[in-house]
């Protein structure tokens, strides 16, 4: 058996499987198809949760994901927890671990319940009227204190163990929702050959057709025209239907977003199987057809457990074969609440009496009510509940035509139903952007022009009969399918036996005769709002609706104000006595319902949040022991310590070795780009400061390129290979920018020249071979090309063959030592790499990586663009006036480096810099001031954009950009560091054979 | 003004919460002011406050399209430091953050200012080189800004995930001054503040046009409402600073753009800290109510229409996801965009404008809220002396045209 | 003098520990000779005769004969492709045909590295990381075109119903072929 | 994720391109006859509207043409797409009205 409360028969839960699961640590039974709120429900649990501002004790309010008051925690350890789950919508399985949140030491006693003795101290935003003095003891105790106060569940405290994915997907029309509108849309939908998606946040399609009882549809029961209606549509291969899936956002072009639920429900799931799903889906045509949400009644003490809706109470008796209690009382605005009344009374539920809130409640359900011999009392409310972990009572009095309240009477009961009518779910439609328009006869905000291309159909439009709830899906479905390009939809009629209940309702706060500031009324339960704090807030002078759901918190929890909404409107509407579409509603975003992180970051995590680009050489370098850095998206080998080593030793050892005798070094993340076309020269000197026009095919010359804001944007080494061919290099991080800002240029600005581009990155692998022994090391590898000091010269380029593969041979130095860089194709890039190390063995060859490459290049005052240069440098500030070609009349950037600022004597420039102590080492980004002495703020001239040891010199070197810093040369500036300043001089930004004797060797 | 502390919130609570006064009047509009600060926001607001109670022109209107605070102070991520490289950019933050500190009592309003570190994570030995430069720049500027390791990160933010991870933290730069602020209150106490000085907030006001008279000085101007005369206009508007200028005949250099945010379901204390990540492209606190704050990136493309797409949100979520792996179960909650007004220098304007008694403060993109008091202390500043403020002076129009460009972002690729 | 010309695929090592997921396969595809044409209009012709196909005009859609396909890339670009073939012969050939055209030619063979991915659930797993619409009706059979796969550019072909190439630059493929074998893991 | 359409290959995701800034902001011929006013401009001032955009985009993942798109920035839809060198297509609604 499974709880008491449980029906003899009856429901969709399969009564043979008995499943097993523990709430608070208390192990309970419930049924195949039991939701945890039926399951607990069935074994006579209401209270399940505290509330978030007073800690009042909380029930089981819905039977959906509306639900505000019935979050728990669900995991049986963190790496599986999830907090604030709703009970009403988690399925239970074999071994599910839930717990009630927000309560210590316990859910029956929680401590936190004494703000309840504060309550009248916590009206709303309270906090922003206190707790200012003294100043500091806002951070240091009020703030801790609220804090730990509020936020409901807790965070579980390990990585999440479960994958998640995402998919895109595309069709012609997606229907949410699979109640009875949104499967007469899909069957008339994909009548047409349209390919369908049909997807419902539910774990059984049917919507509010799997509690309907009697209703018939086409000659058969609701049941079994649903299992019909789901098994037409199953088979149909133009048709997926999704349960379990969640729209929970609407972005624009027809472009949603779907959570599929796939493990969470069962006990052992299938390790290869991700946790949720995110469907990115487009599609043509949309149809909405997500129903309506029961509207709760505001009255006072209208939250304690066992207060539910009253529709609610119907799914539990019939689609779960619960009773949520013994004896339930009635509070209604509509008819629909008759119908529940009768269907409990159906299953064994006392009904104590039906208070209804209208002045004459008649008609068909209530003839039938009384027919039941159920006590209807028109023109009648409640005045107040009692009980304190479980309603016990209620309190009812007449309502008379002046909206008096008269004496009350006490009836004791263990469930107080509500309903104030239903609610259309317009939030996917006003988060496409379609207006909404209020309808006075229902009271309610339906949707009004699209934006995008979709269709509202059924309940969530307003519609609320069954059959004319189908004959709208049908309608609407095909007319998605036409919209979409199919003819040929269905559009049929449904023949339905039902009866109506009408579309009464109330919102706002029933009349209660309370003491205003007294009772309290709860409208947003979650976040503890209560029409007293609404009232408070328009006395305070907030009258927009914006204000009062800020000031209030009304509408911000969990539920996102499913339920309170339209009341909070209500009230406001009825304080500042303005109709209700003045007020306005309060922006309807995304997600429909919390929707988990882990969907969004989908497969992007660990190796994969981001490509990982690695050289053909990468492999030998992790071999090698090699550490490597990230520079944009590669991974480049930092350094190559041997045994024993830290960077520093192991930096000296290489920087040694490429001086005295031969590195070798991977460059081939450098961008490459090869410009080819009649223009190219043209467009060379279009993009580039240098001039091309005269550079000669077989030679190289460095580039400096510029944004159009005349700052440096890229730099590199450029061979013309032919007259007509030029072979590009860019930094490792600037190679898609520099691409991108050239191709924009040819198509955009200069469509007539006879020039095209193609990235060459990954076609080449490069590998730098340099130092005094470099030659030596080459000469036996290569074919057909002369390395010899005067058939190649520094900076030029020679095309042959290397270890017999095709090769681009660079001759060119970024250390200052006789160098070379052997482009060869990629695939070839590491049996060459090893081939030239082991030719270079003899010889010493040692790799090197990105540090000493760094460090090398300082010595010679080459500089890095990215670190020398930050997007604030001008070619001349970076010392590359040489670079600009002095006769082209136009560059990109060229008329930037004109205006004031940028010819401004006292630019930052680049220098070198000595510490007047050789051992000291200044810290990159260090800053650099005349006086050390002068008070904070102190006047900054520059700072140290690149600072190592140099083992070559024996001593410290550093690069900077200084105030003026040329005129400066010579002058002693200091480096103002927290244990003391350090002396520095100024000198030429060049340190090692500046004549450049040793790369012409 | 009504006095708010806790002895008055006792008082009033014995009486039922009775006698609580409005935090603000809602003014018919007069048909002339001294000055007229188009936009209630953070900005808009605080000018007011500082123009009345430090520049004695009470005789102002503030006028809003919508509700005061539902621009970008309603719906921004709330971080608050001055660790900026500039100087001209570090002495207008940390102007700001000294504000900041002592708020809540200028106002009376408790703006929650939560001073609980802002640790900004370095992903890359770029990073590390530039977030050093920005420690040592802002050391010497008086502004506090520590290098931590990566540990050191770790022991201070104990959530975040150092290790195993596509780019592994090599360290962090903390502003412990810096944290985060209430952004409603901030908007609702300048509010109220100013209007106990006798300022005029007017809502559901749109400007509509600027009027000039023949010597080209502003005359008012017209709003949904009607006209409202004024010889001084100050515009804080936002991400609808081009639209409104464009009705005097001036165009700055700003696009609008859309930025997300997003908050998770509120959970226990989980998050001590506000962490940024820009290489990574993450922003996340925990609030007092116990909701992630988390910021995304803005869209490729301009737009107006305050949302922002989903492949954004993802790319934010992924990253938070990466250096917290146990949120990866919490769930979104809400997700929102604002609109951003962004110059090409990514710092703002507030300055005069080609036209006479024509005020602009503009240009704060990502990253204004910040700077909400010491904005509005020096943009009032700038409207009452018709000259701006030493703070202020840096950020003009002109810097555009002479190529004076105060670019942060450049400098550092840092966001805000 | 070592002869190297054994080429190395980016994907060598993660091919040699595929799974064998029969819904969708994952499979390299043999090294072969590309070139990337782009030019004026007056080029085309001759670049498609040099090289044996006339190059598709159609927008995404490529040409096969033999070992030798054309890919439309963009309207004035083209990826000329030989399954098995020698660069540099084939450039040479080319060259020297459309010597005196306004076009340019480059040699990308080693730029790319492909893969095959195929069966019944080809599309479905492609989806994971591709936001193109991969119906036989919007993509169908000669399609090809460069998009987005996660974070990475690929060129994408679809020569049989259900079999897809994938060509993606060297250092982004076993990122690409790595995020496809994640999601095909439910697959397994 | 808008869902664009590039002249050359039909309805992409927005995935596939890169934004290329205002549209029809030609480089001057001649940009050392501007004044530092003029060129100012021309590098930093956009229309910036609320309404109908013209706008760059690039099919970047694509086939890699620039061309140009109308899109209300409003509602973010697009009204028409056009290559890169023709003129902006004059609209009835231009500003107001958002097309479908
Ligand atoms: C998602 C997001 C996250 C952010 N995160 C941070 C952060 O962490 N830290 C930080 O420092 N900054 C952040 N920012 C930036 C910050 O929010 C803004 O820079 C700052 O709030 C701007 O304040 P404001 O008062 O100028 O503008 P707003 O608050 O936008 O006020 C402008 C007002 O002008 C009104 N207006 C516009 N047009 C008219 C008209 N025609 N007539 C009348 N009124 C008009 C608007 O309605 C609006 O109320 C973020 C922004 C966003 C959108
Ligand atoms: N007065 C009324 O408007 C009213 C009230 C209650 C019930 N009804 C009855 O309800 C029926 C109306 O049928 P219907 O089909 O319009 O509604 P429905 O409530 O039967 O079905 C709506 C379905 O949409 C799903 N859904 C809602 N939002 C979703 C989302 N974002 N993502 C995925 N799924 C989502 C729900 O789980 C539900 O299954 C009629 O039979 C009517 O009698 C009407
Ligand atoms: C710091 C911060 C925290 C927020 N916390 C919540 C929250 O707990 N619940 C909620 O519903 N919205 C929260 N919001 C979002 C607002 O509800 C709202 O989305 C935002 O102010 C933008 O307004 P709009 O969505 O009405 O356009 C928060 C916003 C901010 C800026
Ligand atoms: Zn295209």
């Amino acid at each position: 058996m499974s709880g008491r409360f449980r029906t003899p028969s009856g429901g969709r839960v399969d009564r043979r499987r008995t499943i097993r699961f523990t709430f608070d640590g208390k192990s309970y039974q419930g049924f195949e198809g039991d939701t945890l709120a039926s399951a607990l429900l069935a074994n006579g649990v209401h209270l399940v949760g505290r509330s978030f501002k007073y800690h009042r004790p909380r029930g089981i309010v819905t039977a959906g994901s509306d639900e505000p008051n019935a979050l728990v925690g669900v995991g049986v350890d963190d790496a599986h927890y999830t907090p604030n789950l709703r009970a009403t919508q988690v399925e239970i399985y074999d071994g599910l671990v839930a717990e009630s949140q927000n309560r210590w030491p316990s859910l029956n006693f929680d401590v936190g319940a004494v703000n309840e003795v504060f309550a009248p101290f916590l009206s709303a935003g309270f906090y922003y009227k206190t707790f200012m003095w003294p100043r500091a003891a806002w951070a240091k105790l009020y703030e801790p204190l609220i804090r730990r106060a509020a936020g409901l569940g807790r965070a579980p405290e390990q990585p999440d163990a479960d994958r998640y994915t995402q998919v895109y997907a595309h069709c012609d029309v997606l229907i949410v929702g699979a109640g009875p509108a949104g499967l007469a849309a899909a069957l008339a939908t994909s009548a047409s050959g349209a390919k369908v998606f049909v997807c419902d946040e539910q774990a059984e399609m049917g919507g509010s057709l799997l509690a309907e009882k009697t209703a018939v549809i086409d000659g058969l029961l609701a049941a079994d025209w649903t299992a019909k209606a789901l098994a037409d549509l199953a088979a149909r291969t133009n048709v997926t239907l999704m349960p379990r899936t969640t729209a929970f956002g609407w972005y624009p072009h027809n472009f949603l977003g779907l959570c599929e639920r796939i493990t969470d429900h069962v006990a052992k799931a299938d390790p290869k199987l991700p946790r949720e799903r995110l469907w990115q889906v487009r599609a043509k045509e949309v149809v909405l057809a997500t129903g309506a949400l029961e509207r709760p009644l505001v009255f006072p003490d209208n939250d304690r457990p066992g207060i539910m809706m009253a529709e609610a109470a119907r799914i539990y008796a019939n689609r779960f074969g619960v009773k949520p209690g013994d004896k339930a009382l009635i509070f209604t605005a509509c008819d629909s609440a008759y119908r529940a009344a009768l269907d409990l009374k159906a299953a064994g539920v006392a009904i104590a009496a039906i208070a209804d809130l209208r002045a004459a409640p008649g008609g068909l359900w209530v003839d039938r009510a009384r027919a039941a011999g159920i006590d209807v009392r028109a023109a009648t409310v409640v005045t107040g509940t009692s009980g304190r972990l479980r309603i016990d009572s209620v309190s009812l009095a007449k309502l008379g035509p002046d909206g008096r309240t008269g004496a009350s009477e006490t009836i004791a009961c263990d469930l107080l139903l509500m309903s104030g009518g239903f609610t259309p779910s317009v939030h996917l439609f006003s988060q496409s952007r379609g207006k909404l328009v209020y309808d006075e006869a229902l009271q309610a905000y339906l949707p009004g022009a699209s934006v995008e291309r979709e269709r509202s159909v059924g309940a969530c439009r307003g519609i609320s009969d069954l059959d004319t709830v189908l004959n709208d899906g049908a309608a609407g479905g095909s007319g998605a399918a036409q919209a979409a390009g199919f003819a040929g939809a269905l559009g049929g009629t449904f023949a339905v036996h039902t009866d109506s209940v009408g579309t009464d309702g109330f919102i706002g706060v029933t009349p209660h005769g309370g003491h205003p500031s007294k009772t309290r009324a709860w409208i947003d339960f979650q976040n503890d709002v209560t029409a007293k704090d609404v009232k408070l807030a328009i006395r305070e002078g907030f009258r927009s609706i914006e204000h009062v759901k800020r000031y209030t918190t009304t509408g911000m929890a969990t539920d996102q104000g499913k339920t309170s909404n339209m009341n909070a409107l209500g009230l406001v509407s009825e304080t500042l006595q303005i109709p209700v579409p003045q007020v306005g509603l309060t922006t309807f975003r995304p997600p429909y319902t919390p929707t988990t992180f882990g969907i969004f970051a989908g497969q992007s995590r660990g190796d994969l949040f981001d490509p990982l680009r690695q050289t053909p050489i990468h492999d030998w370098a992790v071999a090698q022991g090699a550490v490597f850095e990230d520079v944009s998206l590669w991974k480049r080998a930092h350094y190559f310590p041997r045994a024993g080593e830290d960077m520093h030793a192991a930096v000296a050892r290489e920087c040694k070795a490429t001086r005295q005798a031969v590195g070798i070094f991977d460059a081939t993340t450098l961008g490459k780009i090869e410009v080819v076309g009649k223009d190219a020269a043209e467009l060379m000197n279009r993009m580039y400061t240098n001039a091309w026009t005269k550079l000669e095919p077989g030679r190289l010359r460095y580039g400096v390129m510029l944004r159009e804001d005349g700052f440096v944007m890229d730099d590199g080494v450029v061979g013309r290979m032919a007259p007509d061919r030029f072979h590009i290099t860019t930094t490792t991080g600037g190679a898609p920018r520099v691409l991108a800002m050239m191709e924009d240029y040819i198509q955009t600005e200069w469509p007539d020249l006879d020039v095209w581009l193609t990235s060459t990155t990954e076609e080449w692998a490069v590998i730098a071979v340099q130092g005094p022994l470099a030659r030596k090391v080459l000469e036996p590898l290569v074919e057909d090309i002369d390395l010899s000091r005067e058939a190649m010269p520094h900076m030029s380029v020679r095309e042959g063959k290397i270890c017999g593969v095709p090769t681009r041979l660079f001759r060119v130095s970024f250390t200052g030592e006789l160098g070379f860089e052997v482009n060869v194709p990629a695939g070839y890039g590491r049996a060459v790499w090893e081939a030239i190390f082991a030719a270079g063995k003899p010889y010493g060859i040692t790799p090197y990586g990105t540090e000493t490459m760094h460090v090398l290049r300082a010595e010679k005052g080459f500089i890095i663009v990215g670190q020398e240069t930050d997007g604030t440098v001008t070619p001349d500030d970076a010392g590359l006036s040489w670079a600009i070609g002095k006769a082209k009349k136009d560059f990109v950037g060229k008329r930037s480096l004109a205006r004031p600022a940028m010819t401004a004597s006292d630019r930052k420039q680049l220098v070198g810099l000595l510490t007047v102590n050789p051992k000291t080492v200044l810290e990159e980004g260090a800053q650099i001031v005349a006086d050390p002495a002068q008070p904070i703020p102190m006047t900054m001239l520059g700072h140290v954009t690149s600072s190592y040891w140099s083992t070559t010199l024996d001593r410290s070197i550093a690069l900077a950009l200084v105030r003026g810093g040329r005129a400066r040369i010579g002058e002693r500036l200091s480096v103002p560091m927290p244990d003391g300043p350090i002396t520095v001089e100024l000198v030429e930004p060049i340190f090692y054979d500046p004549k450049g004797a040793r790369l012409d060797a | 003004m009504q006095n708010y502390s806790a002895f008055s919130l006792f008082k009033q609570a014995l009486g039922g919460h009775a006698g609580w006064q409005k935090q603000w009047r809602s003014p018919e509009p007069k048909a002339e002011y001294d000055v007229i600060i188009v936009g209630a926001g953070g900005h808009g607001l605080a000018t007011a406050h500082y123009l009345a109670k430090e520049h004695g022109i009470t005789n102002v209107a503030v006028v809003e399209k919508g509700w005061l605070g539902g621009g970008n102070t309603g719906r921004n991520t709330t971080i608050i430091r001055s660790n900026y490289l500039f100087d001209e950019s570090a002495a207008l933050y940390e102007h700001a953050l000294k504000l900041w500190e002592g708020l809540s009592q200028d106002l009376n309003y408790n703006v929650m200012y939560s001073p609980r570190g802002v640790l900004m994570l370095a992903h890359n030995i770029h990073d590390v080189q530039s977030f050093k430069r920005h420690v040592h720049a802002n050391r010497l500027n008086g502004i506090d800004n520590e290098w931590l390791s990566a540990e050191e990160c770790k022991e201070f933010c104990p959530p975040l995930n150092i290790g195993a991870m596509r780019y592994p933290i090599l360290g962090g730069a903390l502003q412990r001054r810096g944290g985060t602020a209430r952004h409603d209150a901030v908007a609702w106490g300048y509010a109220r503040a100013a209007d106990a000085r006798g300022v005029d907030i007017i809502e559901n006001c749109e400007v509509t046009g600027i009027r000039r008279g023949v010597n080209g000085a502003v005359e008012g101007v017209e709003t949904s409402r009607g006209f409202i005369r004024a010889k001084k206009v100050g515009v804080s508007a936002a991400g609808h600073t081009s639209v409104i200028m464009d009705m005097a005949g001036v165009r700055l250099p700003l696009e609008s753009y859309p930025l997300q945010a997003l908050v998770s379901e509120p959970v226990k204390p989980a998050f001590p800290c506000v962490v940024m990540s820009n290489t990574i492209h993450a922003y996340i606190s925990q609030s007092d109510k116990g909701e992630m704050v988390i910021g995304a990136g803005t869209d490729a493309y301009t737009s107006y229409s305050q949302r922002g797409a989903l492949h954004i949100a993802s790319h934010t979520l992924d990253a938070i996801c990466e250096l917290v792996p146990m949120f990866r179960r919490l769930r979104m909650l809400r997700n929102w965009g604002g609109i951003v007004d962004v110059t090409p220098d990514r710092s703002p304007i507030i300055a005069k404008t080609p036209v006479p008694g024509l005020y602009v403060n503009c240009g704060w993109g990502t990253g204004g809220f910040k700077a909400t008091p010491g904005s509005g202390n020096v943009f009032a500043w700038t409207i009452a002396r018709d000259e701006p403020h030493k703070i202020n002076a840096p950020f003009t129009i002109e810097r555009f045209r002479d190529g004076i460009l105060i670019d942060e972002a450049a400098a550092a690729a840092v966001a805000h | 003098m070592p002869d190297l010309a054994i080429r190395e695929n980016s994907l060598g090592r993660l091919a040699s520990a595929a799974r064998t997921i029969p819904a969708a396969m994952l499979t390299v595809l043999p090294d072969a000779a590309k070139l990337l044409f782009r030019g004026r209009p007056s080029s085309i012709d001759a670049a498609g005769k040099a090289f044996g196909i006339a190059l598709p005009m159609e927008a995404c859609r490529f040409a096969t004969s033999g070992n030798r396909t054309a890919y439309w890339l963009g309207p004035d670009e083209w990826l000329l492709q030989a399954v098995g073939e020698d660069s540099a012969a084939l450039f040479a050939g080319l060259a020297a045909a459309l010597a005196g055209h306004s076009q340019s030619l480059v040699d990308v063979s080693h730029r790319s590295d492909a893969f095959a991915l195929s069966g019944p659930q080809a599309a479905y797993i492609l989806n994971h990381g591709c936001p193109l619409d991969l119906s036989l009706q919007t993509f169908p059979v000669g399609m090809c075109t460069r998009t987005i796969f996660g974070k990475a550019t690929i060129m994408l072909s679809r020569p049989a119903p259900e079999v897809f190439h994938i060509d993606a630059w060297r250092s982004f493929a076993p990122y690409v072929w790595q995020l496809l074998d994640e999601a095909r893991s439910e697959l397994a | 994720m808008l869902l664009i359409t590039c002249p050359h290959c039909g309805p992409r995701a927005e995935l596939e391109f890169s934004y290329g800034g205002e549209a029809h902001i030609a480089r001057p011929i001649d940009p050392t006859g501007l004044d530092d006013e003029a060129w100012a401009t021309f590098l930093y001032k956009r229309s910036n509207p609320k309404g109908v955009h013209a706008e760059r985009w690039r099919h970047l993942h694509g086939c890699g043409r620039f061309f140009n798109v109308l899109r209300d920035t409003i509602s973010d839809t697009i009204v028409t797409t056009y290559p890169a060198g023709q003129p902006r297509p004059a609209l009835p609604s231009d500003g107001k009205e958002n097309a479908r």
